[in-house]
């Protein structure tokens, strides 16, 4: 792999890897607080397909954004409501929530729109496009010059095609994503908030008995889960993409919870996890099959590999990944 | 005392969370500016309304019979098996490599020979999970869920790269040949003078998930194996007490749970395909989910819930061809119906606990 | 604050778990600067009263009166505002939190959190010196004892402030010597003029700390006297309402050939932590060997390897056969197999399933049993239920009815089949773990001349129990353990409870 | 009443299912008569939904795609009354079955010279859907009319997978496109259903040109589709539906003679497409359709001349 091919890659690892990310730090607010979420999935693929559907009707991606993140924040609240409220058992929950949103998504398509379950086109105003950097080679010059832009990056010094092609040029919503990190990490370890936050999710009558709400502390987690699913959805059907097919996100919530395990549920492990991931699926999504040494990998272990790692590293070959240890209970203070 | 006499928990409770999903489903059959009244109509016509219709929603009703089984006895362990679609898959694989390279005479002996493989596969797909959870403490579920895409994986390799015979284009293993075929009720039927529908894909398999169930009341209800997975399920520390292995409690109910999951490939594979195909499971395994979910893991109650789902998926599969409504509302209403009897079950629990309290106490 | 009204004040208290009436219309008074002890027996409310005024719980009826005004305390931010401090009987800490991070939470200054910790090491440090509460701040709660654990607890309590100290059985995990310090502890803070509330089990604690004490049972409130006008015997016979005679008839003990030899046995829990440290000991035929010791000090974890239900190393030898500590034939199953049957401390966590018939616990531990198979496949369930008659008769359980689910029976009846299961078959050696834990004393006298009778027959019997007087009482010989090692042996004849109380403390008093 | 069965990337794939939708609906308002349809979800469902029309008596059923071979041939001999129709296959049996196919070969020749004309930076792209002969066959056909023009012109060409998702993958289509962008394509042609939405998108994006498939898409982005290959199964269905249950069966290849393949010219493409490369392209079809010019057809010994796969 030559130094261009390689940035490319890179470049699209970054692409692929912001809804993992994005739906990872989702996760992981909602897990560190005591809430097991395998829902991930289902609130991006609802967010995916309600942004997409308000910016095809509106023409404005950023109306489509917000009603992405308040369709996932209803399911988020859902979910809230049976894990929190009426104590019932989250993974199930969370199953139910990934079959409502694979269902109706398609449901609501079919009846708004009749083209089979999809949204039209989004053009324009309706989507994300790159944000380009002062000094970033980009389409703009590719069209003063009237040469390709693949053209105009390969002639220029290493440095300037990195921050051209690597670092400008994405959609807002990448950046947001990368910032999230150190919000998160910031929030989580520096804020009062967060320490009750990691509180609820190891003991919630530590945080009960100490005047402060669990069930509060707990949707507001949850909140915060739906509103980064949201943007994680809203982000796949409005910049990586152009509209809503069914099942968009192809497993990627699972993967994001992958990755959130990888991480054992620290953020800035997580955005490596995501990367990672990013970085196999940019692979697998180039190459059919990869030649290294002799040796053929075929695509299916390329897309098998987050799971197969994951599964690696729960059986603690990786070192133990540990959950919150109030995580997965409901909150039960009378029998 | 109970709080709730048990017919309540057993059967009022599943009925009342049923109603609440029936009527959400209604409502958003409504929202979508169609007829319930006529949809629910469609449904009952085109799904028990023919033999062509009993036929399709038994020949589903088999899936989720063994898929509700298999999700059934792992919550008797108290796990959540959510990986029956992964274990089925790699049943189907089973099915197919017995069908395809061994010279079956009859197609009783295939049928034994490709149940027990298919089995045998769906076990063997279980059993890592299992292991990491029994040894290592890794969540069930996650590492379910994992095996799943990992086995979707390996089938997409099997089919393209190993098992489609030279020159097809679709990634499909090629037909089973006839001495496999299994009966369907047509043929078994015809006999007694029955005359069933022909085309449809219901099977002799469906008499064997018949039989699961039987077997899997007598496991769970009348064997030492069955206590002991009951009484690991209650509670782990009596378990321990009472010299019941975790570790093989956790193994065995988990492989019988992927075998089970692994033998509803009799039923698709061999009986209705006769060919491997890529995702023949159909998310047949995640309805095992609301199936043992509904018939609170009780095989009769797993029986009558897949049969419900039969004519769910098949009402649902009318619906979509004689409407513009879309198949996936079969898939809401399985949601609520998770939603409403697995999840929010306190929802419908707490207030009728207060009332047979106060009903109590009144008569006191 | 005028010097009548009363620090705190409940009036007619009230709270239904379901069917069971924890606290039936309870009132007390407590006045400023007293320590008030509350007794009373397990289950009979304690807990969930002072759950109650923490806010913990919401009663169903009921006022509570904080110096004299009317308070509604609808959860525990209203009971801290109140200057209401507890301590609970499970300690309410974040495991892998830090001392000075558990002390903060809840009761940080601003939204960031830097600010918070620094003020709080400060103020810790402070009241360090106060009261003689040292801990180190940035210890990990899980890489501290339970003693120290408490302390922490007491420190979150002080550094919010609180007037009022509540503390739910906090010498129960304690030493001798740390229950001491603690009760200087608390001696001080009342000289400062706060008000604590006491719950204890223990009523030479009632006698020498409090200045008034409540007595529960069942639910309800049976007398409030001033502790300097009553005595041990009164409050006990409060407790559990009508004279207590906890004198066990038996005949003296002709100790037989050794059933049990165990030696240097040593155990790791679950965090790989040595509980038991190197135990020898022996039990003969027809003699009861009594462990005392304050619970955590091995003893679990020592009646759980001989039952099989967790790994150990040494050697022990069951009627002079070896048995396996672990791996294969180490389980419960091979134990039964070997003679021994195993009454648990905890009945409801391990001795029963509380979702099964009682028939099907009659089987517990036991369902590979010939006798109760059909055949190679099935059981037999039909002669489950005529034993599980037979055995309830015997045993006296109310009601006698198989089909009623464990969960339904009361604590005393549940015990009551676990014993009987255990008993009857006949074992070589018996293990019994805390037989009358929360038991009525009919069930308690019955369960005991059950275990006397087993002893008489031939059998050898290990009894571990925290209780002294039940230790003195049914021990032929007596043993006590202390931090996983055993402090020595004693007969019960020849010592008391000032001397078992010493060695449980990790003193060896007379051995000297 | 006839019955239209929809293969997995879905009736509004813009593409391939959309051509025979667009048939059908022509031939609905032409007659006013009406028709069933259905979308597969997967592929365990094609034996159903082929039995459940031909039970309610639908005829002609037309089904889409050359995964319906082993159904359709499974299927057929049940229902002797009734007539199938399916595009894509021309190799199964059945005296009742229409099987049509096109010589896509040609009409991807035609596009792949336009490829080669519009290239400024003489390297063109070709997404292909699923890995099967029959993509092949169209990137064969494209590879000769590129080096038809330009000898020496690169030809990038990338499948989207093996199995039938990848007809429904605008993600991986739009990756695969700035693959080949960052490797100096210019003009991208998409023949993979779906999934071509992404490619034509991403090209849109990165301002480079694309040709579309099956149907004309010259639409989807004004422009910037140089052209599309047109596959006129729109057609294929109309007259299948217009026959009724007395179309006739038998197999039947549609080539630039037939009109059954061709190139896209509208007013979103006028500007691109200048006269010269319009002459040159209807000179070709002419002599295709004379036989002057004969296009290898990757069928013939499942190799390419011209490219590697
Ligand atoms: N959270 C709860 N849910 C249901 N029942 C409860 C709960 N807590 C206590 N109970 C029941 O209420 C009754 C009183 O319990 P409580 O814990 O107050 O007793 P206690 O006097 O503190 O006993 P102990 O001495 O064992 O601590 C018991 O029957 C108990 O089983
Ligand atoms: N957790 C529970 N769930 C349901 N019912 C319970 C529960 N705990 C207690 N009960 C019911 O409440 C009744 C009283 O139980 P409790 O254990 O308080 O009895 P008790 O008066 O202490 O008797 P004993 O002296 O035998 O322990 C029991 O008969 C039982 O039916
Ligand atoms: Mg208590
Ligand atoms: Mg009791």
């Amino acid at each position: 792999m030559d130094f261009l091919t390689l940035i490319q890659v890179f470049d699209s690892t970054v692409r692929l890897s912001t809804p993992l990310l994005l739906a990872c730090l989702a996760g992981l607010f909602s897990e560190r607080a005591g809430i097991f979420d395998i829902g991930l999935e289902g609130k991006m693929l609802m967010a995916a397909f309600f942004s997409a559907a308000i910016a095809s009707v509106t023409g404005s991606v950023w109306l489509g954004l917000l009603a992405g993140i308040a369709a996932s924040m209803v399911l988020a609240g859902l979910h809230g409501l049976a894990s929190i409220t009426f104590r019932g058992n989250q993974l199930i929950s969370g199953v139910a929530i990934n079959f409502l949103a694979a269902g109706m998504t398609v449901l609501i398509a079919q009846d708004w729109f009749r083209q089979g379950g999809r949204t039209p086109s989004l053009i324009g105003g309706g989507r994300f496009g790159g944000l380009e950097f002062p000094g970033a080679i980009g389409p703009a010059d590719a069209e003063a010059t009237g040469r390709p832009v693949s053209e105009l990056i390969a002639g220029t010094n290493p440095l300037h095609q990195v921050y051209s092609d690597l670092i400008s040029g994405h959609s807002i919503l990448v950046y947001v994503a990368f910032l999230a990190v150190p919000a998160t990490w910031w929030v989580l370890f520096r804020t009062r908030f967060g320490l009750r936050l990691r509180a609820v999710g190891e003991n919630p009558a530590a945080v009960d008995t100490s005047g402060v709400s669990v069930v509060g502390l707990r949707y507001a987690a949850v909140a915060i889960c739906g509103l980064l699913c949201g943007i994680a959805g809203a982000y796949l059907a409005t910049a990586l993409q152009a509209g809503f097919v069914k099942d968009m996100t192809a497993g990627r919530g699972f993967i994001a919870l992958a990755a959130l395990i990888f991480a054992k549920w620290r953020p800035w492990q997580a955005m490596w996890a995501c990367l990672l991931f990013g970085f196999l699926q940019a692979i697998a999504l180039r190459y059919q099959n990869i030649d290294v040494g002799g040796v053929v990998i075929p695509v299916q272990v390329m897309d098998a590999l987050p799971y197969i790692l994951t599964v690696v590293i729960l059986a603690g070959f990786v070192g133990k990944a540990i959950p919150p240890r109030a995580g997965g209970e409901p909150y039960v203070k009378e029998r | 005392m109970d709080k709730m006499p048990k017919w309540a928990d057993v059967v009022l409770i599943p009925l009342i969370s049923l109603i609440l999903a029936a009527a959400l489903s209604a409502l958003v059959i409504l929202a979508i500016g169609e007829d319930p009244v006529a949809a629910v109509r469609l449904m009952v016509s085109g799904a028990l309304g023919s033999t062509y219709g009993w036929g399709y929603t038994l020949y589903y009703a088999t899936n989720f019979m063994f898929t509700g089984l298999a999700v059934a006895v792992a919550f008797h362990a108290r796990m959540f098996n959510i990986g029956g679609e992964g274990q089925a898959m790699l049943g189907g694989l089973g099915v197919a490599l017995m069908c395809l390279y061994v010279p079956w005479p009859h197609w009783t002996l295939a049928l034994i020979g490709a149940s027990t493989l298919a089995a045998l596969f769906g076990a063997a797909w279980a059993a890592i999970p299992a292991w990491l959870q029994a040894k290592r403490g890794s969540h069930i579920v996650i590492t379910t869920i994992m095996f799943n895409f990992i086995a979707s994986a390996v089938l997409n390799y099997v089919l393209v790269n190993l098992m489609r015979p030279q020159g097809s284009m679709d990634p499909a293993t090629a037909r089973f040949p006839e001495p496999v075929h299994l009966p369907t009720l047509h043929e078994l039927l015809a006999p007694i003078g029955i005359n069933f529908s022909k085309a449809a894909p219901a099977n002799v398999s469906l008499l064997v998930a018949v039989a699961a169930c039987v077997l899997v009341w007598l496991l769970i209800w009348r064997t030492r194996l069955g206590y002991e997975i009951r009484a690991y399920g209650h509670s782990e520390t009596g378990a321990l007490y009472a010299g019941i292995s975790p570790v093989r409690i956790t193994m065995i109910a988990m492989l019988i749970s992927g075998g089970l999951a692994g033998m509803m490939a009799i039923n698709n594979v061999m009986g209705e395909a006769e060919r491997l195909v890529l995702n023949a499971t159909e998310g047949a395994g995640f309805i095992g989910i609301a199936v043992a979910l509904m018939g609170r893991s009780h095989p009769f109650g797993v029986f009558l819930a897949a049969i419900l789902f039969g004519f769910l998926y098949q009402g649902g599969a009318e619906l979509a061809l004689w409407t513009s409504i879309p198949r996936e509302l079969i898939v809401v209403i399985q949601a609520l119906v998770i939603l409403f009897t697995g999840a929010l079950d306190n929802m419908v629990r707490m207030p009728l606990e207060k009332l047979f309290l106060s009903l109590r106490k009144g008569r006191a | 604050m005028t010097g009548t009204s009363p620090a705190i004040e409940l009036r007619g208290i009230s709270k239904a778990f379901g069917p069971v009436q924890a606290n039936k219309d309870i009132s007390i008074r407590v006045m400023p600067g007293t320590i008030h002890g509350i007794i009373g027996e397990n289950g009979a409310g304690k807990s969930t009263l002072m759950s109650i005024l923490y806010g913990f719980y919401k009663a169903d009826a009921g006022e509570i009166f904080i110096n004299g005004k009317r308070t509604e305390i609808p959860d525990s931010q209203a009971a801290i505002a109140a200057g209401i401090g507890m301590v609970f009987q499970h300690f309410k800490l974040v495991e892998n939190f830090t001392v000075l991070e558990n002390v903060v939470l809840g009761a940080e200054d601003g939204r960031l959190l830097r600010p918070s910790l620094a003020k709080a090491r400060k103020i810790l440090g402070e009241l360090a010196v106060e009261y003689e509460l040292n801990v180190d701040p940035d210890s990990r709660i899980d890489r501290i004892g339970v003693g120290m654990q408490q302390r922490v607890e007491i420190l979150k309590a002080l550094y919010r402030q609180a007037d009022i100290l509540i503390l739910d059985e906090p010498t129960g995990v304690l030493t001798p010597a740390e229950a001491d310090q603690l009760f200087r502890i608390l001696d001080r803070l009342r000289a400062e003029g706060k008000t604590i509330i006491l719950i204890t089990h223990k009523l030479r604690e009632i006698m020498e700390i409090t200045d008034t004490v409540s007595v529960m049972r069942r639910g309800e409130m049976t007398a409030t006297v001033r502790t300097a006008g009553t005595g041990p015997d009164e409050l006990a016979e409060l407790m559990v309402g009508r004279k207590v005679l906890l004198r066990v008839d038996k005949a003296p003990a002709s100790p037989g050939k050794t059933v049990l030899e165990v030696q240097n046995l040593r155990v790791r829990d679950q965090q790989g932590v040595e509980r038991v440290k190197g135990i020898d000991l022996t039990v003969r035929a027809g003699e009861i060997l009594g462990v005392a010791g304050v619970a955590g000090n091995g003893q679990s974890e020592l009646l759980e390897v001989l039952g099989g239900m967790r790994p150990g190393a040494g050697t022990v030898m069951l009627n002079g056969v070896p048995l396996a500590l672990e791996g294969r034939g180490s389980d419960g199953q091979s134990r039964r197999a070997a003679g021994l049957a195993h009454v648990p401390e905890d009945r409801q966590r391990e001795g029963l399933i509380m979702e099964f018939h009682a028939w099907e616990n009659v089987a517990f531990g036991y369902h590979h049993d010939p006798a109760y198979q059909r055949n190679a496949m099935l059981m037999d369930n039909a002669a489950l239920r005529r034993d599980t008659q037979a055995k309830m008769e015997k045993f006296d359980v109310r009601p006698p009815d198989p089909w009623l689910t464990a969960r339904n029976f009361s604590g005393g009846n549940q015990q009551k089949i676990v014993v009987a299961r255990e008993i009857e078959r006949n074992p070589d050696l018996l293990l019994v773990g805390q037989p009358t834990r929360g038991v009525d004393i009919g069930a308690i006298e019955f369960i005991h001349r059950q275990i006397v009778a087993l002893r008489d027959q031939g059998a050898a019997i290990l009894l571990v129990s925290v209780e002294l007087d039940e230790i003195l009482s049914l021990s032929d010989r007596i043993a006590v353990i202390f931090d996983g090692r055993m402090m020595g042996e004693r007969l019960p004849a020849q010592t008391d409870e000032t001397e078992l109380g010493l060695l449980m403390a990790g003193v060896s008093g007379k051995a000297a | 009443e006839p019955a239209l069965i929809f293969d997995l990337g879905g009736k509004f794939d813009k593409s391939f299912n959309e051509a025979a939708f667009t048939g059908a609906q022509r031939w609905a308002d032409e007659t006013g008569g009406s028709f069933r349809e259905i979308e597969l979800q997967s592929e365990a469902q094609r034996e159903q939904a082929l039995r459940r029309f031909a039970e309610a008596g639908a005829n002609p059923i037309i089904t889409m795609g050359f995964a319906m071979a082993d159904p359709l041939s499974n299927v057929a001999p049940d229902y002797p009354d009734t007539k199938f129709v399916v595009v894509d296959v021309t190799w199964i049996a059945g005296d009742n079955i229409r099987q049509i196919g096109f010589a896509e070969h040609e009409g991807s020749y035609l596009v792949g010279m336009l490829a080669a004309m519009a290239s400024k930076s003489g390297t063109v792209g070709f997404v292909g859907g699923m890995d099967v002969p029959l993509i092949r066959h169209f990137g064969c056909g494209y590879a000769q009319g590129v080096k038809s023009v330009s000898p020496d012109a690169k030809i990038i060409a990338n499948m989207t997978g093996t199995t039938p998702a990848a007809w429904n993958d605008p993600v991986k289509g739009s990756e695969l496109t700035k693959a080949q962008i960052s490797q100096g394509a210019d003009v991208v042609y998409a023949a993979a259903g779906g999934t071509g939405v992404g490619v034509l998108q991403t090209a849109a994006d990165e301002g480079i040109l694309s040709i579309g498939v099956d149907s004309n898409q010259n639409h989807l982005h004004p422009g910037k589709v140089l052209t599309s290959m047109l596959k006129r199964v729109d057609v294929a269905v109309y007259d299948a539906m217009k026959a009724g249950g007395e179309v006739e069966t038998g197999v039947f290849v549609l080539g630039l003679a037939e009109d059954g393949v061709g190139y896209a010219l509208d007013d979103n493409n006028a500007a691109l497409i200048s006269p010269e490369m319009k002459a040159a392209v209807d000179a070709a079809r002419e002599q295709i359709i004379s036989g002057e010019l004969k296009v290898t057809s990757y069928y013939e010994n499942d190799s390419c001349p011209v490219l590697d796969f």
